[in-house]
C-alpha cells in the first residue's frame, strides 16, 4: 500500500476521487469521513441502503445495530442481504457484504436488541447515529439516549409510498424526537413496514437520504448558523417528490433535551423510564 | 355567513380516512370572527372525514391527536399558534401521520 | 415449490407479500411485475440501485448492457459490485449479486456498447428502457432506437451533488429525447460522472427513483389520461429537495417521434445517422 | 425606467458561472414595453454573469445554448413563448443544464 499522505493511500486516492473532486465535500471531507464513527440502528428497509452508501464513501467506522435474521419477506427492500442468507442475523449478513464492498471501513456488529439497558455503552463509540428503526418505543430510547450523550441523529422512517427525514439534537441545540411528540402515538395507530407494507424503492430512497445528510454532518456542511430544523416528507406517487416543512425547535419543557429536561442516564439504565408502557401496548381488540 | 377558501392536505397515510383524497379544496364557513385553525379541525372531522368512527384516528381531546403533525405554509403550526391561529384565505394546511415503518 | 395460484408460489407470495399489500402496486401489479421484461444500460452509479430494487421487487426479465469493467473508483458509488470483482465485466458482476438477492429473477448481460448496430436487435426483447448511461451520444441512441421500437425510456441523470428524471416517449405520445433536446449540448459542455465527480447518495437517488418509475410503469399507475410530460430536479445541496417540471409534449417537427419524423431504423443500423458526429467531439484546446 | 422583480436559479451547475449563487434576485430595469425573456437572458449574461469568457457556456446565437432547459414557474418555456414570452413581476425564471452523467 503506497501511502500518499498522512491520510490516505494511492488505492484511498483511488477508491474516492470521483467524491473528493465534489467541491461540497472535497479532501477535507473525505479526511473527515476517514475518521468518523457512524452508528445505523436497524440493517433494514432503510439501514441496507444507508449502510451501502455509507460505507462506499469511506466512513471510517460502521456499527450496525440488529438482532433481527434475515427473512424471504424482507429481501424485496432489504437489498444488501440475500437469499442465501435467510436465517442469519442481519447485522452479520450485512457486515459480509460491507466489507466486500470497502475493506476501507472497519465494522462493529451488534447482535442484540437496542434497550435501555445497552443504549449508552453502545452509543459512547459513535458521532452519529441513523435511526433506521421501526417502532416508537426504539425511536424514544435513541433520540433520549443520543440527547443524553450528545449526539446527533439521522431520523427515518417510512410506509407504503412515503417516507420522512429528520435531523435530531442537531450540535446539540436542536430539537429532539420528544420536542416534535411529546406525547406517544396511541398504539393502534402505529404500522410497521411488516404489517403495512412498502415498496422497496419507497423506503430505499428514504435510506439513500439518510447516507447523505450522514455525510453533510460529518463533512461540516451544516453549522449553527445555517441548520434549521426540519422535516422533509417524501411522497412516491403520483409523482415523486419533498416537501420540506420548517421545524419548532427545542421546546421550552422537554423532558429530554431543554434546560428543564428531567430525564437522566440512570433514570433510562436503570428502567425507571419504561418506554414500551410510555408507548403503550397495541389492543387488537379495539380494531 | 362568510366562507374562506383553504388548500388542505392529508399525507402519511391520513388520507384513508378522507375518502382517500390527498389535496382538498375546502370552503370554510364562519359568521363573525375569523376562523380559526380549531374550526378546521372540527369541520374537517365532521363534514370531510367519510366515516366518523374513525374520529379517534384524527382528533384526540378535542385537538389533532398525537402523532399527526400539523403544517401551516409548510410550517410546524407550533410556531403558529397551533389551535389559535386564525386562517387566511389561500393558507396551506397539511396533516401528516408521523411514519415509523423502517 | 407449492404453487399457490396460477401466478405465485408460496415462496414468491412470502418474498412479495409486503409490497403487494401496497395498493398502489396490488397483487395485479405484481402479476406484471413477474411478466415484464426491462432492459437497464448502464451498471453504474445509476444502474446498481436501479438493478437492485429491480430485482428486488420481482421483475421477470431484467436485461443489462454494460461493456466496462469494474474499477476501484466506481465503488463509492455503485454499490452492487465489490472489491473482489474488480477487473470484472460489470453486467456479470451485477448478475451474480443480483441472482444471489433473488434468483426467481431471470437476468441476461450484454457484455456489449450500444452500438448503431446492436440496439435495435437488443430492445425488441423488453418493454420497458433504463437509460443509465454516461454521454448525450449514447443518450440519443437510446432515445431513437426505443421511439421507433415502441418502447418508454426512464431516462435518468447525475452529476457532483445533483440529478434529473424523465420518463420518454410514454405510451408512443409522450416527447422522447430529441423532443427535448432537439440540438445537442456543445461536446466541451458535456461532463461525466468520471470527470465531474459526484456523491454516492446523490446519483444513487436518482438510481432508486427510476426504479420505482419503472414499477409505476409497468403496473400502470401511468395512463395516457394521467400523463404528463415533465422534468424531475434532485438537488442534495443544501436541503435535499426535488423539483418537478412540466415539460413540452412532442415537438411537431420532431425527427424522431412526430408525424414527419424522418429518421427510420436502418438509418441507424447502416450508420447513415451518426451520433458522434452529430453530438461532436470533445476539443480540448478550447478549454 | 422602470423595473419588474424576478426570482431566477441556476441549477444542474450552472450557478458556477454565475458567482456560485444558485438563486438570485433579480430587479430588472426596462422601459417602454414590457421586458421579455430575451431582454433577461440579455441582462444576465451581460450584468450577472462573474466572468464574460464564460458567455459561451450560457448563450449561442442569441440565445441560450442547446443543452440548458429554461422554466417559466416550473413550465418548460417552449410553452411559454419561449424568447418571447412577456415577464410578469414575480415570475420565477429557472435555467438548468442537462446532466448526462449516470
Ligand atoms: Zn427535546
Ligand atoms: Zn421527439
Amino acid at each position: 500500500e503506497t501511502q500518499v499522505d498522512a491520510f490516505f493511500t494511492l488505492e484511498e486516492y483511488l477508491r474516492y476521487g470521483r467524491q473528493m473532486t465534489v467541491r461540497e465535500l472535497g479532501i477535507s471531507g473525505q479526511r473527515k469521513l476517514k475518521t468518523a464513527r457512524v452508528l445505523v440502528i436497524g440493517a433494514g428497509g432503510l439501514g441496507c441502503p444507508a449502510l451501502l452508501y455509507l460505507a462506499g464513501a469511506g466512513v471510517g467506522k460502521l456499527g450496525i445495530v440488529d438482532n433481527d435474521v434475515v427473512d424471504t419477506s424482507n429481501l424485496h427492500r432489504q437489498v444488501l442481504h440475500s437469499t442465501e442468507r435467510v436465517g442469519q442475523l442481519k447485522c452479520e449478513s450485512a457486515k459480509t457484504y460491507l466489507q466486500k464492498l470497502n475493506p476501507f471501513v472497519e465494522i462493529e456488529t451488534y447482535p442484540v436488541r437496542l434497550l435501555n439497558s445497552n443504549s449508552f455503552a453502545i452509543f459512547r463509540n459513535y458521532e452519529v447515529i441513523l435511526d433506521c428503526t421501526d417502532t416508537p418505543i426504539t425511536r424514544y430510547l435513541i433520540s433520549d439516549t443520543a440527547t443524553l450523550c450528545g449526539l446527533p441523529v439521522v431520523s427515518g422512517s417510512g410506509l407504503r409510498t412515503e417516507g420522512q427525514l429528520s435531523i435530531l439534537n442537531f450540535n446539540n441545540t436542536g430539537p429532539c424526537y420528544r420536542c416534535f411528540y411529546p406525547r406517544p402515538p396511541p398504539p393502534n395507530a402505529v404500522t410497521s413496514c411488516s404489517d403495512g407494507g412498502v415498496l422497496g424503492p419507497a423506503i430505499g430512497l428514504v435510506g439513500v437520504m439518510m447516507a447523505l445528510e450522514t455525510l453533510k454532518l460529518v463533512s461540516g456542511a451544516y453549522t449553527q448558523d445555517n441548520f434549521k430544523p426540519f422535516l422533509t416528507v417524501y411522497a412516491g406517487y403520483p409523482t415523486q417528490s419533498l416537501r420540506t416543512f420548517n421545524m419548532r425547535g427545542r421546546k421550552a419543557d422537554c423532558k429530554a433535551c431543554s434546560l428543564q429536561a428531567s430525564i437522566t442516564e440512570k433514570m433510562i439504565t436503570s428502567g425507571e423510564i419504561n418506554y414500551t408502557e410510555f408507548c403503550g401496548r397495541v389492543n387488537y381488540n379495539v380494531l | 355567513m362568510s366562507s374562506i377558501k383553504l388548500k388542505v392536505e392529508f399525507l402519511g397515510g391520513l388520507d384513508a380516512i378522507f375518502n382517500h383524497v390527498r389535496e382538498h379544496k375546502i370552503s370554510l364557513p364562519y359568521s363573525g370572527e375569523p376562523p380559526k385553525m380549531s374550526d378546521l379541525i372540527r369541520h374537517l372531522a365532521d363534514n370531510v372525514m367519510t366515516d366518523k368512527k374513525d374520529h379517534h384516528i384524527f382528533i384526540e381531546d378535542g385537538s389533532v391527536r398525537p402523532g399527526i403533525l400539523v403544517l401551516i405554509n409548510d410550517t410546524d403550526w407550533e410556531l403558529e399558534g397551533e389551535d389559535e391561529y386564525e386562517l387566511e384565505a389561500g393558507d396551506v394546511l397539511t396533516f401528516t401521520s408521523t411514519l415509523h415503518g423502517g
